[in-house]
């Protein structure tokens, strides 16, 4: 492959490509996620339906949405890994991984806590909360599998294979899910689907959907630098970085 | 070492079947104090199931043993006290470091475990730096003389050793054999099943099992 | 602002509980992943201060038992 | 007891050293409860009156994943025939170790209960039924689990094995544990259901640690 693809220039390029980055994606994120938020909260309009319980779509639908988009950048990653043998891609798996269960799980819980009032119950078996809940399932056993290896380079293979497998069944997870769901009649809602949301409405959560993106890639970033140097714990530049700088940013 | 006081291993009239085979019946043995026992006999003829036996882990299909007198089997028995075994597993948990197996170890045999002692030991069996590494992540050789590490530890009157020379280096052989010479000088009792060469002239027995093919 | 009052406002039109947990639990579990890392980079160079040590305790032991050999 | 304590803090540093494998089987409850909503339709009646029938079988098929794990690595790599020919005892060892086990492995499943309690729509007197149950009922698993366990350890399969061995055994448990929870739904009391629980958990505690003991040995034969 190219030079640049060279294995051990690379990891200690990206290492110092994602300590670039940081800043770029921390700052901006803490100032959008500030400025959505207390807009948000504070100033945008109530829904007339929901009351200002509506105002918990402003971390709900960033933290779903990319509750997905992690899991199809960890699948491009190992898509890429696979084709052209990179094992920086496989760390960058494991380095995503966790953070997208976070946003899964923060989806999870929050439309729990907006389905208390707004449904009387905790959790319904809608369609889309089950997909999301097993979305939860396969993030854990990406990082269960990941754990579970000694040697992080078939760790990486394996995983990687794995979200390949999972973002190839999501659609078709979510499909069944759905069709399950309209055969049973069970508990079907609409009303989380609102068509027209004022504009005032519309731009705290696309502020912080910027903002959650932005700190998902802050995380993702301080995630692959550590991944990096938990591996090459034993070469000269991890160890001289390691030993030197103490106040651990960059 | 408790050479002081008088220790005898004795057994009688023992039978082991394995799988349905007998590998032996109506064996008797008998260890003094001082005295190295070498269990000798070709492969499948039963020396490991023998030193099970004798160390009480496996039952014997007839007959019964004895540590000074006292059948092992019983209550009061020292036996367990007494007896260091080392088989061809290391006994040791794989995923925790050296020193903390054998501070379980010695917890174990109701010692108190020093944090210094079992440092020396290891320094002693050339493991320096190893203390704190996982058993898991060591090479076969450092597993082993981290097993072995139990005899420096721990005082007991009989020692046995199944296999002990296994996967040790010319170095650790050498070190292994002065422990176990040492050992039956000051009055222990080793039972063995590995022929060895020894440079100071101790007392040792064999025991030839012979293969019973039925 | 489209709270009349602070009351109002931590209140949420009597869903303040809900949206107030969701808010501090998303934040939380955020900040969680960042102090992780912290952590687990506080951790890695612990591990190689310990590491360096070790290989020199190991040379240190090395050297000496070479010095015995030509000794004797 | 330091025999008992040094066991415990061994295996509890074990558990933690292995990459949090022991929620793993917590993780595998969860999804088979998962699975039922799928299997039966959504509708929160339904799941209601299977719900404790479902926890309770998910518990059981978890408890036994994560019990094969009890002695076999010990067993391969020779720690289980030290720890048969030590001065101390043996069946307060077992006891410590099967403590340790139910501590890592089935407590978290306690914690996570809400969540299962709340997909399949228990009513908060049944969720308060099943939490008694589950806190009297999984150490009865662990322990005489652990009987098998130990005489299986020195086996290469497990697993299945395992399974037939112990599900016929845990039939009783299911039956006064669900039952215990079906009248919590219709505002019964069920202290009689949790006293015959528990008077077989006290049975349990008193006797089992013996049987694992001599099981161990069994095992090294």
């Amino acid at each position: 492959m190219w030079k640049w693809l060279h294995p051990y220039a690379k990891t200690e390029e990206t290492y110092a490509l994602c300590g670039r980055l940081y800043p770029w994606f921390l700052w901006p994120a803490i100032a959008l996620l500030a400025v959505g938020t207390v807009w948000g909260l504070a100033f945008a309009p109530a829904d007339y339906q929901q009351g200002d319980s509506f105002r918990i779509i402003y971390i709900h639908v960033p933290g779903a949405m990319l509750s997905m988009g992690l899991y199809a950048g960890m699948a491009i990653l190992g898509f890429i890994g696979l084709v052209w043998q990179i094992r920086t891609c496989y760390m960058g798996i494991a380095a995503i991984a966790p953070v997208g269960a976070m946003m899964t799980f923060i989806a999870l819980f929050t439309g729990a806590v907006w389905g208390k009032p707004m449904w009387g119950t905790w959790w319904v078996w809608d369609a889309r909360l089950t997909s999301e809940l097993i979305l939860l399932f396969l993030y854990l056993g990406v990082i269960a599998l990941y754990g579970a290896f000694d040697d992080k380079i078939q760790a990486g293979k394996a995983v990687a294979v794995m979200s390949l497998v999972g973002v190839i069944n999501l659609p078709i997870i979510h499909y069944s899910v759905y069709w399950w769901n309209t055969l049973h009649q069970g508990a079907t809602i609409s009303k989380f689907d609102n068509p027209s949301i004022s504009s005032d409405m519309l731009w705290p959560l696309l502020l912080n959907i910027l903002g959650f993106g932005l700190v998902a890639g802050a995380l993702a970033c301080r995630r692959l630098q550590n991944e990096i140097l938990t591996r090459e714990m034993r070469r000269p530049w991890a160890q001289t970085l390691l030993l030197s700088n103490e106040t651990g940013a960059k | 070492m408790s050479g002081d006081k008088l220790t005898q291993l004795k057994a009688q009239e023992l039978a082991c079947i394995k799988r349905d085979k007998l590998l032996f019946n109506d064996l008797a043995l008998q260890v003094e104090p001082g005295e190295m026992l070498v269990v000798a006999g070709p492969n499948g003829v039963g020396k490991t199931s023998l030193l099970r036996i004798l160390a009480g882990l496996s039952a014997p299909e007839d007959g019964a043993i004895f540590w000074n007198d006292v059948s092992i089997d019983n209550i009061d028995s020292t036996f367990r006290q007494d007896l260091i075994y080392i088989g061809h597993k290391l006994g040791f948990s794989i995923n925790l470091t050296a020193i903390e197996n054998l501070r379980f170890w010695m917890q174990q045999r109701g010692q108190v475990p020093s944090e210094q002692s079992i440092i020396e030991v290891l320094d002693e069996l050339a493991l320096v730096g190893m203390e704190d590494v996982l058993v898991r992540q060591m090479s076969a050789g450092q597993q082993r003389r981290v097993a072995l590490a139990r005899l420096w530890l721990t005082p007991a009157a009989i020692w046995i050793l199944d296999e002990p020379l296994t996967a040790l280096d010319k170095w650790g052989i050498n070190l292994l054999q002065q422990k176990m010479i040492s050992h039956v000088q000051a009055g222990g009792i080793i039972i063995s099943t590995s022929h060895q060469h020894f440079a100071v002239d101790i007392p040792v027995r064999t025991l030839a099992l012979e293969p019973n093919w039925l | 602002m489209h709270f009349d009052s602070f009351a109002a406002f931590i209140d949420m039109g009597g869903y303040g509980f809900y949206v107030w947990t969701s808010f501090i639990v998303t934040f939380v579990g955020i900040y969680t992943l960042f102090i992780e890392q912290k952590w687990r980079k506080k951790q890695l160079k612990l591990a190689v201060v310990k590491e360096n040590d070790r290989i020199q305790r190991i040379k240190k032991a090395k050297e000496k038992a070479s010095q015995a050999n030509s000794d004797e | 007891m330091t025999v008992f304590w040094s066991v415990f803090r061994r295996d509890w540093l074990l558990a933690f050293r292995q990459n949090a494998e022991f929620l793993q089987p917590v993780l595998f409850c969860l999804l088979v409860v998962t699975m039922f909503p799928l299997g039966i339709g959504p509708s929160p009646a339904t799941l209601q009156k299977v719900g404790p029938g479902i926890i309770w079988v998910a518990a059981l098929l978890s408890s036994l994943l994560a019990l094969e794990k009890l002695f076999k690595q010990d067993f391969l790599d020779g720690s289980l025939e030290q720890l048969v020919l030590t001065p101390g005892s043996l069946p307060m060892l077992a006891l410590a170790k099967v403590l340790v086990h139910w501590l890592v492995s089935t407590l978290p499943l306690l914690i996570l209960s809400p969540v299962l309690a709340l997909f399949l729509n228990l009513t908060w007197d049944m969720y308060w039924a099943l939490l008694c149950t589950l806190v009297l009922g999984t150490p009865l698993m662990s322990l005489i689990g652990a009987i098998a366990v130990a005489l299986t350890a020195g086996l290469n399969k497990g697993g299945t094995l395992l399974g037939l061995l112990l599900l016929p055994v845990y039939i009783p448990l299911l039956i006064f544990a669900t039952s215990a929870v079906e009248s919590a739904s219709l505002g019964i009391p069920f202290t009689g259901q949790l006293a015959i629980i528990g008077a077989m958990l006290l049975f349990a505690i008193a006797l089992t640690p013996y049987a694992v003991a001599y099981a161990i040995k069994v095992s090294q034969n």
